[in-house]
């Protein structure tokens, strides 16, 4: 029909020009006029959301929906991947550092999403190795106030959340019903707007401050864990536990080992050097294992610093000792089971995979069995793995990156 | 109505023309009667503007406003509150006086062409010997007040909109005032209640059919009324995709509301004038003029309300249809407007003039022609109106939908 | 036609100005002197057998280690269904080549973009006016070294995220706990060690 | 250039402007035509140079939305600027992130396996239809006919609801990754897609029967602007605009990647059948007829899609390539030849992304052709080349 109404267009005399004109007009508003009349008679396709629908509308939307993110402290083992997916910074996750025996190795104090910047692109649901951080199907959370639109997965900094362990080889993860967690955090429309403090208060609070409360002294913690293991020197089992002490113990397989046992028994082996690819240990995991592996390889406990460490400068302090021995990195002197132990302890142990290995323990053999030389790639490790990576291995400081 | 009023001054034991109030009382009832009319003109125009938003969304498979009274149905009076309590803003570089003037302008052509317009066989407020005439020359000072406006807002998209508009509005008076002259001619009268007395209660007694001139000088009328109207295709002076909204853009609060009083009270207007004119107004089947005016007591009163509501139904049809095309259609652009008119619709217009000079000269030598003539153009109307109705039908089966008129409104 | 067949059609015609066709593992481009630019693409266009009748793109690379600014030529002939990439390599410090919009006319905007982005200054170009940026933005954006202006006519260009607030926020709550507030030990909703 | 300097134009004052100097104000009226204009197509300016109804001419003015998505590809990973490329085009967001993905994987030398290509082309056919939806239907709202645009929106919204289940988003896929798809087709997929492709093509009759056969819709577009191809290949115009000039080029067909090769469909060219050759109603038309060649690539895509099989290549989990390395991908994305230009840098992140859109050049032909058009005409004509604002400013 549609082809009927448009003839071929020749050029018609005066006359003949005017008649088609009229007659095109008419016929093609005859059929338009025709289309319109009869939606009259059709059922609107309107959804009349949100209080004139047979279904809730959350419940006609499709299950990969990507709406509110939804984390699940339960079965989040703190490896950050999620962070590190994100390619604008709306997940903010803060670790306090345990020592392993009377606080535990990670605790998050802080897990906060900001879903008025995020862009449900679902780039966090897909490093996760638990699953923990997924799309809900929420959508409605309008709310007065930006600063109301972030979702505290944490809800109180001074109660830290211990990070889940999974089991091994755990295929399936507990997970508590989707959305049920997200619904529960959004504010009111009419929410107060949290009273942030301006930087010159924080500036204050900071300078009065005490070490955080729960963190450790990763110095002093070191001298206890060099001291022990030093008294296990030989036997490789034991040095890995207490190197794995070091870690944080996520098994996050962000140090290219499966778990931490692999990465600290890579360096208890002496397959691994890396003291920097715990990423979920961070500066403090570096620290102590230096202290550790610079222990084992001079026989002694480094003394006490002479200021005290409750600065929390860890890092200077770590490197400062890292300078001091001059032997063969660990990696030629220890045996590679024991490296094994040491290069796994030195990783973050979130089994994470941002090294591509599968997790802690097979970047760790990677590195120690398989000649993986890129040192570089525990992510939650970040810069300490690295550098004890490169000291275990190497015996050099890591280049810049 | 003045003899009404007469009667009512001698009923009262007065004689009218030496009673000494009775220019009060006229003048006392022009001014009920204005109000009522005015009355009229604004709620008829909000209600439309709820029927219209409602057919649109229909067509358009949607909902429309449904919330505010039954069906949506005072959305309207939200509308209208809303936008009397609005701030009346003047822009700063506007001509201040022109611009608060021009909406009354409008009002006040638009208005004042309620006193001819009939609503039955006595409402009326004055049936003018020269009707057609006055209504034709009031509807012009529309004009005057879109162009105060547009070229007040100092903005420079009012004044293209205003300027389109007169351009448009002046042309199409042309062919729209020729079109008429054809019931004129068929009639012999400009008095409206003359035209439709006129006319008769059945569809072949109506001057639509009476010849093909008047079938088409009925088309040429209502294609003249729209582009008075500033309705689509020829929507050029409020042209949102264009203009952004033409010669009201600067307007606010009340002063808008009346813009669109008017736009939609015209649509009142131009489907009761073709009523009138064209399709036999409030004539009844069955009830010549005469017989009704012999009538008294109840079946008076039936018979006026009976015509009330032929005349009503005609008019909404054609306020449907009004909706109904802007709906459908894509706007024209501007010299193709002109064009329609000065070499489509002058041209056509005039001709039926002369043609129908000449028809009734055929059908005064021949009568039976004439009613032959009426009988084929009614039987060709109908069979174009079932045509349509299955195309519609097909339409709809076409595309595997269903005929649902109740659901989701 | 070939990658190489191009490039030896241009070289047999310009000589030294065209480079040799770099070993590029994935499309082959060729080096062009920036003074003979327009000449080339002249030619490139005008050849029958060659016949590049469109410019598809223009870019610029910022090479800061290079000290350079690379500017790319993508050219395809929709006669011949071929392309050809051409590259120019310019002084960081005062970046400047002729203007190829009188060779083909989708080069007027692709090269004020990249005016406007990198600041190249493009000789010959009738309208060589900024088309991303405002007309008096400071700077060009796409340069490795480009530093933002904090403000533009008043308006900041950051913004303060809520995540740093809540920082701040915890950081007070923490000192306070500190201070002896919440001091006893609270109680942590999970076993400490697992 | 290693201190930013300020530039030589400090003031907004619009008199003093360049643009302004250009033209010659004696007599004529100076038109400020957007950016917030309701036909703009997102947020342009034109400035409009008319003389009563007729423009002398309309000088694009872009920028209103840079978002510098191409300085953000420089700083996120391979992977993370995918979201960003869904920001290119919000209307047709598969295409851009299919032009990415193939930059990166002709960057790494991946191979996508076949179902990850057939997913890839369903998703980015809907999407065709649906962009096509929007461009006709707002092109016949910019001419005045409201109608259509509600109609062709319905049937966009059930290929939202297809790409949110498959993908689940509606506007912003995030789909691809580089080296296949995130998701496989959901059960029962293949069915609803084909219902609704049963449905479209009867809806695209009476779409036609509405407006595309229109007598004033025809009258307002016939004639409008026509671009010779010659010039159309000058200004670099793509994709439907550049075939309306009836250059029958398709990179599917011409450049064949993905899986198109073993597709049959037909490139629509326009005939100037309404009025001159590559005239506005032309531009129209051939999205029309797209639309159907689209729902015609979607059933073979739904016969042909092997059963099971992977959805991804083998990706290493971060993303290097050697820096210096360079890309280039062109694509046909709804809006035509969408093109990347990617270079890699040292770490996991690309050195320069460029991406070259239909829209662009398109806006740049648009001062060429509005001489002598009406101000309603403009309307038109931006409406006929498609343009989408976030397109060309990226």
């Amino acid at each position: 029909m549609a082809e009927q109404l448009a003839p071929p267009r020749q050029a018609p005399g005066a006359v003949g020009a005017y008649v088609k004109n009229v007659r095109d007009t008419a016929k093609s508003f005859w059929e338009g006029m025709s289309v319109t009349l009869s939606y009259m008679f059709r059922k609107p396709i309107t959804i009349q959301y949100p209080d004139r629908t047979d279904v809730p509308v959350r419940d006609t939307i499709p299950a990969r929906y990507r709406g509110f993110l939804e984390v699940d402290m339960d079965t989040c083992t703190a490896c950050q991947a999620c962070e590190r997916a994100c390619p604008i910074a709306v997940i903010n996750i803060d670790i306090l550092k345990g020592d392993g025996k009377t606080t535990p190795k990670l605790r998050m104090e802080r897990f906060d999403i900001d879903i008025g910047k995020c862009m449900y692109c679902g780039l966090c649901v897909e490093p996760c190795p638990t699953g923990s951080i997924q799309h809900t199907r929420e959508f409605e959370g309008a709310v007065e106030n930006f600063d109301n639109l972030t979702l505290r997965f944490v809800p109180d900094v001074l109660h830290p959340v211990v990070p889940y362990k999974p089991p091994k080889g755990a295929e399936a993860f507990p997970r508590i019903p989707l959305g049920e967690i997200t619904r529960a955090l959004l504010k009111a429309w009419d929410a107060p707007r949290p009273a942030f403090p301006s930087l010159e208060e924080t500036a204050k609070a900071a300078a009065h401050g005490k070490p955080k409360e729960g963190a450790l002294d990763p110095a002093a913690l070191g001298r206890q864990l060099a001291a022990k293991a030093l008294s296990v020197k030989d036997d490789k089992p034991k040095l890995q536990k207490v190197l794995e002490e070091a870690m944080a113990g996520t098994d996050c397989g962000d140090c290219g080992y499966p778990d931490c046992f692999g990465y600290s028994d890579a360096i208890a082996q002496g397959k691994d050097t890396a003291t920097d690819k715990c990423a979920p240990g961070g500066a403090d995991s570096k620290s102590m294992l230096e202290t550790i592996l610079v222990s084992l390889k001079t026989g002694a406990v480094p003394g006490e610093p002479a200021k005290p460490a409750a600065s929390a400068a860890s890092a200077p302090a770590a490197e400062a000792k890292a300078e001091a021995p001059a032997g063969p990195p660990l990696s030629q002197t220890l045996p590679k089971d024991e490296l094994y132990k040491v290069v796994l302890d030195a990783m973050a142990g979130t089994d994470c995979g941002d090294c591509e290995y599968d997790d802690c323990d097979g970047y760790t053999k990677g590195i120690v069995y398989e000649g993986q030389t890129d040192l570089n790639r525990c992510a939650p490790g970040g810069e300490d793995t690295r550098v004890k990576l490169f000291q275990i291995m190497l015996g050099t400081k890591p280049p810049p990156k | 109505m003045q003899e009404w009023i007469d009667s009512l001054i001698r009923g009262w034991g007065h004689d009218p023309a030496t009673w000494p109030w009775t220019q009060f009382l006229y003048l006392a009832f022009m001014g009920l009667f204005a109000f009522i009319v005015i009355n009229f003109a604004a709620i008829s125009a909000g209600i439309f503007s709820w029927a219209e938003r409602r057919v649109a969304a229909r067509m358009q498979s949607r909902v429309g406003p449904n919330r505010v009274g039954p069906f949506g149905f005072l959305q309207w009076v939200a509308d209208a509150v809303k936008l009397l309590l609005k701030e009346d803003l003047v822009p700063a570089e506007a001509d201040s006086v022109l611009f608060r003037a021009a909406p009354y302008f409008m009002m006040v052509g638009f208005a004042c062409v309620f006193v001819c317009l009939p609503f039955s066989h006595r409402l009326i407020v004055a049936d003018m010997n020269i009707g057609i005439f006055y209504i034709i020359a009031v509807t012009a000072l529309i004009v005057v007040g879109i162009i105060m406006s547009g070229w007040s807002s100092n903005s420079k998209w009012s004044l293209f909109g205003a300027i389109r508009s007169a351009a448009q509005i002046i042309s199409y008076e042309i062919p729209g005032g020729m079109a008429l002259m054809i019931p004129v001619l068929l009639a012999g009268t400009l008095s409206t209640q003359g035209i439709i007395r006129a006319q008769g209660g059945w569809p072949w007694q109506w001057f639509i059919f009476d010849n093909p001139f008047s079938f088409a000088a009925f088309f040429i009328y209502f294609i003249s009324a729209l582009a008075e109207g500033n309705r689509t295709p020829f929507d050029l002076p409020e042209a949102e995709s264009e203009l952004v909204s033409g010669y009201n853009t600067e307007y606010s609060g009340m002063r808008f509301s009346y813009f669109f009083l008017v736009e939609w009270g015209n649509m009142w207007v131009m489907s009761a004038l073709a009523t009138t004119m064209f399709l036999g107004g409030w004539q009844l089947p069955f009830l010549s003029p005469a017989q009704f005016d012999a009538l008294t007591g109840f079946p008076a009163v039936a018979a006026e309300l009976a015509s009330l509501a032929v005349f009503a139904g005609k008019t909404l049809f054609f306020v449907f249809v009004v909706m109904w095309l802007r709906w459908t259609l894509p706007r024209i652009r501007v010299d193709q407007m002109m064009n329609m008119c000065w070499k489509y619709l002058v041209p056509a217009s005039f001709a039926g003039v002369i043609f129908v000079a000449g028809w009734m000269l055929v059908v005064h030598a021949v009568p039976w022609l004439g009613w032959a003539m009426r009988f084929v153009l009614t039987g060709v109307a109908t069979v174009g109106v079932a045509m349509f109705a299955l195309r519609t039908m097909k339409n709809l089966r076409d595309t595997g939908d269903k005929f649902d008129f109740s659901s989701n409104w | 036609m070939t990658f190489e067949e191009i490039h030896q059609r241009l070289v047999a015609k310009f000589g030294e100005r065209v480079g040799p066709l770099a070993p590029a593992n994935k499309d082959a481009w060729a080096l062009v002197q920036t003074a003979a630019i327009v000449e080339v693409c002249r030619h490139l266009k005008e050849d029958p057998e060659l016949a590049f009748d469109c410019l598809m793109n223009l870019s610029g690379v910022d090479w800061p280690k290079k000290n350079q600014i690379e500017v790319v030529y993508h050219l395809w002939s929709y006669s011949k269904r071929h392309s050809f990439i051409l590259k120019c390599q310019l002084d960081r410090a005062k970046p400047e080549i002729a203007s190829i919009e009188s060779v083909w006319k989708s080069a007027d905007w692709l090269e004020r973009e990249q005016y406007d982005l990198l600041g190249i200054n493009f000789t010959g170009h009738p309208d060589l006016r900024r088309i991303m940026m405002p007309d008096d933005w400071i700077g060009h954006p796409l340069l490795k070294d480009y530093k933002e202006q904090p403000e533009w006519h008043n308006i900041t260009t950051t913004r303060d995220s809520p995540l740093d607030g809540f920082v701040r926020l915890d950081e007070l709550r923490k000192k306070a706990a500190a201070a002896g507030a919440e001091s006893a030990a609270p109680a942590p909703k999970k076993e400490l060690l697992q | 250039m290693t201190s930013p300097k300020p530039l030589e134009i400090p003031t907004m004052d619009m008199t003093s402007k360049e643009v302004l100097r250009r033209i010659e104000v004696g007599g004529d009226m100076l038109l400020n035509m957007g950016p917030q204009h309701p036909s703009t197509h997102g947020v342009i300016n034109f400035l409009v140079q008319t003389d009563g109804e007729v423009m002398k001419r309309a000088i694009p003015e872009v920028g209103y939305l840079h978002r510098s998505l191409e300085k953000i590809g420089e700083r996120c990973t391979y992977n993370g600027y995918m979201p960003y490329t869904d920001r290119v085009d919000y209307i047709a967001a598969m295409f851009a992130n299919q032009g990415w993905a193939m930059a990166v994987e002709r960057l790494l030398g991946t191979v996508v396996p076949e179902r990850g290509e057939y997913c890839r082309v369903i998703a980015c056919e809907l999407n065709r239809i649906a962009s096509h939806l929007i461009s006709v239907g707002t092109m016949a709202m910019d001419v005045g006919a409201v109608t259509p645009f509600p109609y062709a929106l319905r049937e966009r919204e059930f290929i939202n609801d297809l790409l949110e289940e498959l993908c689940g988003a509606r506007l912003t896929y995030n789909y691809l990754r580089i080296g296949g798809v995130a998701f496989d087709l959901p059960t029962g997929y293949e069915e609803k897609v084909a219902t609704f492709l049963d449905h479209f093509e009867k809806i695209l009759d009476e779409f036609n029967r509405l407006i595309t056969y229109n007598e004033i819709f025809i009258k307002r577009l016939a004639h409008l602007a026509p671009i010779p191809a010659q010039m159309a290949i000058d200004y670099c115009l793509v994709g439907p605009n550049l075939r309306a000039s009836g250059v029958k080029f398709d990179v599917r067909k011409d450049l064949p990647y993905s899986i198109y090769p073993a597709l049959q469909f037909n490139v629509p060219v326009g005939k100037g059948e309404m009025g001159t050759l590559g005239d506005a109603w032309d531009r129209f038309w051939c999205r029309v007829e797209e639309m159907r060649q689209s729902c015609r690539i979607l059933r073979q895509c739904l016969a042909q899609i092997p059963k099971g099989g992977e959805i991804m290549a083998k990706m290493p989990r971060k993303i290097k390539i050697a820096e210096g390395t360079e890309a280039y991908s062109r694509i046909e994305s709804a809006r035509g030849d969408m093109q990347y230009y990617a270079v890699a840098g040292p770490g996991e992140n690309a050195w320069r992304v460029k991406i070259r859109t239909g829209s662009f050049t398109a806006m740049g032909i648009i001062d060429a052709l509005s001489r002598g058009l009406m101000i309603a005409d403009l309307v038109a004509l931006i409406a006929s080349l498609d343009v989408v604002a976030p397109e060309i400013d990226r």
